[in-house]
């Protein structure tokens, strides 16, 4: 609680039922690891714990309203961990902002999250992972010397999707290169085997993804049945399965940028990965290391703001200057966005490989 | 046949086929004020058709159907209900949740004003058919008379001015018969048209003024019963035997 | 269990009570016997528990007491679809056949029971018997005339070849050709030894075509006998023909007429 | 057949000692049990987590009395609740936040847009067959849903609108604010009941028995003169209307509205309610509605695990009381008046 | 060409939904009983697949997936459903098959998670169907095999035989078929392993093609419950038939329009037919 003992509540919105469910897991994972590093080294500040409290929002906005507000106003957390689907963490900002809560964004890439906070209005809500804006400037500059030219653009129908699609367009047109179409999947679609027939047909030379979790393995995979033969970029997942996908020949050349890769090579990542990896049995994802990520700068400010007050946090957090694990900084701008790396990646016979890095 | 009574119900050139099936062919029939006209014939002639053209609940494919006057043919069922030509089905159709009671009001509200007598007159009819003792009881758990006794009275209860009857008595006790005979009778004399759809012999011949055949689709005859169960040719299609061997047409 | 003996009855009821809801017996301890080869009618007022009577026998109401034995055999026990095995079979009242099946399906289905070589024999019997509905074959049974249904409904019983046939009230829509063409049939099945109860309202009609008469009145068996001696007994003619000095209710309170009366 | 005549008269007096006495339980009806229960919630709850759990009750208790009235009464299956439920939520979201409308009119006017949908959709499908209305009402459901993803510019697409304010009435110099949840159940409480007793008008009003005439049996209610296609539509535009104000306060308590407000979700929760509750039974769809709210919080399960323990309630709640709690009720009643019946003859 | 390979596509997908609706189709049929768990079931049954294929190859993996998911039906049939008053009120059984769905799918995620998951690439049938100018993955072109193969069966035994004659005599009138002497218990038993096994073969032939999870089955049960409406209530023919209308419709409207076309598209051509044809297309009507 806030009033100076006991553990400090961290209350973390993130999907655990629905299509992006296994993200919202594996954040999860990335949470509780750094909680329990944290407690390890002797709790946050005057040897007092923190204690997570977790509650699902489906990735879809009112569930994560409701969720925000039950975590505020009956689990009475200290600060809030939300809520990995863009959507949702737009719908959750005004009321950490109405309850003077901090909010600490990791995973959500939407550019109007951060046009919103800081000077945007919202002082409570902070974004220490790149957006989707920054991404696909990086993304697109690296495309403009590659050889696709016309590109497809397919994305889940959530927020997500729709501003990341806009902001890859704009990027896109910004170097050059041409959209041959957008498409907009609902969340949960099965069937692609349509999309992936139009895009063998219309001159596509690559697909660019804003897809995320079960729709993303199902593309995958149906375009590798479907002989797609096209080079896949945008937000593609180099994780997991996924990979074993990729790995064939159709798909080569195929690039995505992230804000992680679990093959970067700093010493700080690589202990991550291996406790990460002993805790867990598989290396972490982007989800895992932002929600792990997410801990560790709330601890920082809860260290230096000397207890479990929201607004002595939030107040905290403003000042933070963090080294992050991939080695760039965590270190908010006027709209309480962070600038840390982000990664250009490819699938260089059958695995990914860092081309390279950009600060955000 | 009281020629000089003006025309309440006109039907003319009325027709309906199903799928090929002829059930009507241009049948045409006059209903008089203050009568009580039968309409017979054999299974499948196209009776309970020709009713449901009349009442709105099908649509014929040609014809007419006049109300002192005015043409209702195409007009909706309910409207056709409340202008005063009221009917009831061969198969039992009852508000299965709706108590025997209930069932009384709904025609009363739906088809006249309740007044101030329509509490007799409810009470009159469950006792006349020996329901009164279900007038609370859902009427999905009566015999199939006594559901049958329920539509009918839910449609005398009303007192409409034209009195349409789908095989009324089929399934009732006799005992009760006699009741329903007596019943239009006296509904008849105040004023009430009837016609009436039966198998019953005695019935109609005790009952109707007038009686039209109907056999397969088509108009056979027509007449006062004494003249009709003379016919040939409806001892033929109706009666099932010659008309030499006849003894109880009565 | 007891053996057939020539003496055993085709069908023998003892004490029999069944109804609807739970405690409120709607047929009471009726017991009766009817010898194969006759047919026997249940007369009675509406709502007496002629119907439920009927439905007991085969197993469709809920069973509060006593037996029925079928050629010696107690069928009490069994579900209705094994006491048609046992050679029982119900013609229920009102509609009750498959409304989307041709005619031809309907009495397919009829002979269910019957060995697979008997089968189409046995729908080609029962078209003979029933010319009216040779014409209609192909076409739906829902889209019959009620008493075209009706009819259907009495071949297909018929055709799967019972043992006892049960049938409620036979001539319930029928033209009176139809009505005489049915009960004229069932004297013949009977003839071929088979037990008919029906269940009639059209009781001189129906008494005429029988061997037996039972009067049920309020769930119970009023009287039995030949079925003469009912049609002819005076209190009988009573019971359904009406006249009973003083139970005439009153003239309808016709004061005023519909309001749409012009 | 004297005993029949005899009889007869000893049976009415006994149906008629079974109707209900003119007592004041019979004046005023079953009406303090809920007045006191919707008083008493707000006055008494002081804990914000079962000031939630008590305004979803309330939530539910609205839409199962709606649906009830629509499917237990009239008979109409209708998927288009939950459509009614988010075009009230967003037509009030979208005239507070776009053009700042005086609110309560803002909420009257969500519920009047809901009735203006249901009253187009009606006048289409109100005469139709009960699966042709079944699918298109599920339809127009699943439609309403691509077209609040789609009409960015008015329901702000799949994002919706969120950050939605208190709800607050200022009537001249007064100011009344609903930022509390306690303040807001208050509000909720008051319009549940209101509502409550506007659709139990309906019910117990001689409308209310032609309402079942139709479901039982619709041909014959149109041979009793009954425009029934006119009574359906009335009804579920009625319904669409006190649904549509649910949803605007639904959303107004949750501060965003987005597409997922047309889930199936919400129509699993009224079909358990009412068919749980007894389908055209009134007040036991009410219990059946506040005990579903309550339930999942007495049941502190992990979320997979108690939806599979309402599966399981859901299953054999049907198996052993097929009616639900109304039916079976009236199931008893009428068995029991059938045994006087027996007894008394 | 790209037409072709968009016929091929709606083929595909229209064989799945024809499986789906044709077992919906039986079980509405015969015992009346508007089965929401369809689309648990059809989860199911991937997920047989998506264990037993690995171990026992793509064939006899279909096979024992479609007689296990055959057997749960019989399971529910009597388990729960025997159990039933026999008026069978719709509204009554669509619940409970609501909540046998609620089970299944969060059971499965309590089981399994509710992460996807597909089958490894090795027991999937490698290759493709080559149909002149488009090519087909033979795991998508077994689906059309097995369905239409399956389906053509199903009508041989719905329309020739007694019991197919029986079931649907069940459907129409449980007291008629009771009076001439079938055994509703029988005949529902046979059409809950029927319908069910339906479903089990659907979620089996799309386990090598879909990623399999929890969730599967949600959208799909309301896409089927439609097209069965649309098809005529419990005609198996008529289901069939929409199932593929449906199937081309999707795939055409996804093709040349957005993936957004292709939703509103099904949604505004089951309200355009339910106007035109409030009993569906193909049911056949009785008076009364
Ligand atoms: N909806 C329909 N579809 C197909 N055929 C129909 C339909 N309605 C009636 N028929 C046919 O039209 C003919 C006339 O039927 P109708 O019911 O009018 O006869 P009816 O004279 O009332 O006979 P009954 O005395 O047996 O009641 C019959 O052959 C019947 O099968
Ligand atoms: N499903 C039911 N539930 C409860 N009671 C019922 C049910 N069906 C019939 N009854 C009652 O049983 C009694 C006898 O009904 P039954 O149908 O056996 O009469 P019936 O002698 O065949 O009359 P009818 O000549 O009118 O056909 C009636 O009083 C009726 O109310
Ligand atoms: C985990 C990611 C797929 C989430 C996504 N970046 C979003 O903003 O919704
Ligand atoms: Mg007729
Ligand atoms: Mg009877």
């Amino acid at each position: 609680a806030g009033d100076g003992t006991g553990p400090i509540k961290i209350g973390l919105s993130t999907p655990l039922s629905g299509s992006a469910a296994s993200l919202g897991e594996s954040e999860r994972k990335g949470v509780e690891l750094a909680v329990a590093e944290v407690n390890d080294s002797g709790g946050a500040v005057g040897g007092r714990k923190l204690e997570l409290v977790a509650q699902d929002n489906a990735c879809n906005p009112t569930d994560g309203a409701s969720s925000v507000s039950k975590l505020i106003t009956q689990e009475k957390v200290s600060a809030l961990i939300a809520a990995l689907c863009s959507g949702v963490t737009l719908a959750a900002m005004p009321i950490a902002q109405r309850n003077k809560v901090p909010m600490v964004v990791a995973t959500s890439t939407s550019p109007d999250i951060s046009k919103a906070s800081g000077a945007g209005g919202n002082k409570f809500v902070f974004r220490i992972n790149p957006s989707d804006a920054n991404l696909a400037d990086a993304l697109a500059s690296h495309l403009a010397g590659g050889k696709a030219r016309k590109i497809a653009i397919l994305a889940e129908d959530s927020t997500y999707g729709r501003t990341g699609a806009e902001a890859l367009k704009q990027a896109l047109t910004k170097n050059e290169l041409s959209v041959t179409v957008t498409d907009y999947a609902a969340q949960g679609t099965s069937d692609f085997a349509t999309l992936i027939s139009k895009y063998r047909n219309n001159g596509t030379e690559a697909v660019a993804l804003y897809i995320s979790g079960a729709d993303h393995v199902g593309f995958l995979r149906q375009a590798a049945a479907a002989k797609l033969g096209l080079p896949l970029t945008g937000r593609v997942e180099l994780e997991g399965d996924n990979l074993t996908i990729l790995r064939d020949k159709q798909f080569a050349g195929s690039t995505s940028v992230y804000p992680y890769s679990s093959i970067v090579r700093t010493p700080e990542n690589e202990a991550f990965v291996k406790s990460f990896q002993s805790k867990y049995g598989a290396p972490p994802t982007y989800e895992a290391f932002e929600g792990y990520n997410a801990v560790k700068t709330l601890a920082d400010a809860i260290k230096r703001a000397g207890s479990g007050d929201a607004e002595a946090i939030q107040k905290a957090l403003e000042q933070t200057d963090l080294k992050s694990l991939t080695g760039g900084t965590i270190k908010f701008d006027a709209n309480n966005q962070a600038h840390d790396k982000a990664f250009i990646l490819e699938v260089r016979d059958g695995r990914p490989v860092v081309v390279a890095d950009v600060t955000t | 046949m009281t020629a000089t009574a003006t025309p309440v119900l006109e039907v003319s050139g009325l027709g309906k086929s199903f799928l090929g099936v002829a059930a009507l062919q241009d049948v045409g029939f006059t209903l008089r004020e203050g009568s009580v006209l039968g309409l017979i014939g054999p299974n499948g002639s196209g009776k309970s058709t020709a009713l449901d053209c009349i009442t709105g609940f099908t649509r014929p494919d040609s014809g007419q159907v006049r109300l002192r006057g005015r043409d209702i043919s195409g007009r909706p069922a309910h409207q056709i209900a409340r202008s005063g030509l009221v009917r009831t089905f061969q198969t039992i159709r009852l508000y299965d949740e709706l108590t025997v009671g209930e069932h009384l009001g709904l025609a009363l509200r739906g088809l006249s004003a309740e007044d101030a007598g329509s509490d007799d007159l409810r009470q009159y009819w469950l006792e006349a058919f020996k329901l009164l003792r279900f007038r609370d009881a859902p009427a999905g758990i009566l015999s199939y008379g006594q559901k049958k006794l329920v539509a009918l009275a839910a449609v005398l209860v009303a007192r409409p001015a034209v009195v349409l009857l789908d095989e009324p008595l089929a399934g009732v006790n006799p005992l009760v018969i006699e009741v329903i005979d007596q019943a239009i009778k006296h509904a008849n004399e105040a004023g009430q048209t009837f016609l009436i759809i039966e198998h019953n012999v005695e019935f109609i011949t005790s009952c109707c003024a007038e009686v039209v055949v109907l056999d397969a689709g088509r108009k056979l005859a027509e007449g006062p019963p004494s003249v009709i169960w003379d016919d040939p040719a409806v001892y033929e299609a109706f009666l099932g035997r010659k008309a030499d061997d006849d003894d109880d047409t009565r | 269990m007891m053996t057939t003996t020539p003496a055993e009855p085709a069908l023998r009821i003892e004490n029999f009570s069944a109804g609807y809801v739970a405690r409120v017996p709607i047929v009471n301890e009726v017991s009766h016997a009817v010898p194969a080869g006759q047919v026997a009618t249940v007369v009675g007022p509406n709502g007496a528990g002629k119907s439920s009577l009927l439905k007991g026998l085969y197993g469709l109401t809920r069973w509060s007491k006593g037996s029925v034995v079928v050629a010696g055999t107690e069928v009490t026990r069994l579900s209705a679809w094994e006491r048609l095995r046992a050679g029982l079979s119900l013609v229920p009242q009102g509609r009750c056949n498959f409304p989307y099946m041709t005619v031809r399906e309907n009495l397919q289905l009829g002979v269910a029971t019957l060995p697979r070589r008997q089968r189409e024999s046995s729908v080609a019997v029962a078209l003979a018997e029933f010319p009216a509905l040779e014409a209609h074959l192909g076409r739906m049974a829902g889209n019959l005339s009620g008493g075209q249904q009706q009819l259907l409904e009495i071949a297909m019983a018929m055709a799967a070849r019972p043992r006892i046939l049960l049938i409620d009230e036979p001539s319930l829509g029928l033209s009176p050709a139809a009505r005489r063409l049915v009960f004229d049939k069932l004297r013949q099945i009977a003839a071929t030894g088979v037990c008919v109860v029906m269940v009639e309202q059209n009781v001189v009609e129906g008494l005429a075509a029988s061997d037996l008469g039972i009067v049920m009145v309020e769930g119970r068996i009023h009287r039995t006998g030949t079925a003469d001696a009912i049609a002819n007994d005076p209190e009988m003619k009573q019971v359904f023909l009406g006249g009973r000095p003083g139970t005439e209710p009153a003239h309808a309170p016709h004061s005023t007429s519909g309001r749409d009366q012009t | 057949m004297s005993v029949m005549a005899s009889s007869r008269r000893r049976v009415t007096g006994g149906l008629r000692a079974l109707s209900p006495r003119p007592t004041t339980a019979r004046r005023f009806g079953p009406w303090p049990v809920p007045i006191a229960f919707f008083v008493f919630v707000p006055l008494v709850l002081r804990n914000d987590y079962y000031i939630d759990v008590a305004s979803v009750a309330m939530t539910f208790v609205v839409l199962g009395a709606a649906f009830n009235l629509l499917y237990g009464y009239v008979g109409l299956l209708s998927f288009a609740q939950v459509a009614f439920f988010g075009i009230g939520g967003y037509a009030t979201a979208w005239l507070v936040t776009a053009t700042g409308l005086w609110q309560p009119l803002a909420f009257l006017a969500g519920g009047l847009v809901a009735a203006l949908a249901a009253t187009v959709v009606g006048l289409v499908t109100v005469r139709l067959s009960e699966g042709a209305f079944a699918i298109i009402t599920l339809s127009f459901t699943l439609l309403c849903a691509v077209v609040a993803a789609e009409w960015t510019s008015v329901t702000g697409g799949r994002q919706g609108i969120f950050g939605l304010p208190a709800p607050q009435f200022a009537i001249g110099a007064v100011e009344l604010e609903a930022v509390s949840p306690s303040q807001y159940l208050w509000l909720l409480s008051g319009f549940t009941l209101a509502a409550l007793w506007g659709m139990r008008r309906i019910v117990v009003s001689p409308v209310g028995k032609v309402l079942v005439a139709i479901r039982d049996n619709e041909a014959l209610a149109k041979a009793q003169g009954y425009s029934t296609n006119r009574y359906k539509l009335a009804v579920f535009v009625a319904s669409a209307f006190v649904t549509g104000i649910a949803g605007a306060l639904h959303v107004f308590r949750l501060t965003a509205i987005d597409p997922s407000v047309f889930d199936f979700y919400l129509m699993q929760v009224m079909l358990i309610v009412v068919i749980l509750g007894g389908a055209g039974t009134y007040w036991p769809v009410v219990v059946s509605a506040v005990a579903f709210a309550a339930l999942p919080e007495f049941l502190r399960l992990a979320d997979e695990a108690r939806l599979v323990l309402y599966g399981v309630l859901l299953v054999v709640g049907l198996v052993f009381t097929p009616q639900g709690l109304g039916g079976t009720l009236k199931e008893r009643a009428i068995r029991r008046r059938l045994r006087d019946l027996e007894e008394d003859s | 060409m790209y037409s072709v390979e968009l016929i091929v596509n709606g083929i595909v997908l229209g064989s799945g939904y024809a499986l789906l609706a044709a077992g919906l189709a039986v079980i509405f049929g015969v015992l009346n009983v508007v089965n929401f768990a369809h689309g648990a079931l059809y989860m199911l049954g991937a997920f047989a697949a998506l264990f037993l294929m690995p171990v026992t190859g793509y064939w006899l993996g279909l096979v024992l997936s479609t007689a296990l998911m055959a057997a749960a039906g019989v399971l529910l049939h009597e388990g729960i459903l025997r159990h039933l008053p026999p008026d069978g009120a719709f509204s009554r059984t669509m619940l409970l098959t609501l909540g046998l769905a609620m089970i299944i799918q969060n059971g499965a995620v309590l089981i399994w998670g509710a992460g996807p998951r597909q089958l490894p690439v090795e027991s999937v049938p490698a290759g493709q169907l080559d149909l002149g100018p488009v090519g087909v993955p033979l795991a998508r072109a077994w689906i059309v095999v097995v369905s239409a193969v399956t389906l053509g069966g199903l009508y041989l035994v719905l329309n020739r035989t007694q019991i197919g004659r029986a079931m649907r005599g069940v459907a129409q009138n449980p007291t008629a078929a009771l009076v001439v002497g079938i055994s509703p218990l029988r005949i529902g038993r046979f059409a809950m392993a029927l319908g069910v096994g339906l479903a089990g073969l659907a979620g089996a032939t799309m386990a090598p093609v879909f990623t399999v999870s929890p969730q599967m089955g949600i959208t799909i049960v309301f896409k089927v419950f439609a097209i069965v409406v649309i098809g005529g209530l419990g005609s198996v023919p008529g289901s069939v038939i929409v199932a593929f209308a449906v199937g081309m419709l999707e795939s055409f409207a996804g093709g040349y329009g957005s993936a957004i076309t292709q939703s509103v598209s099904v949604f505004a051509f089951m309200i355009l037919i339910m106007l035109v044809r409030p009993r569906g297309l193909f049911a056949r009507e009785v008076r009364v």
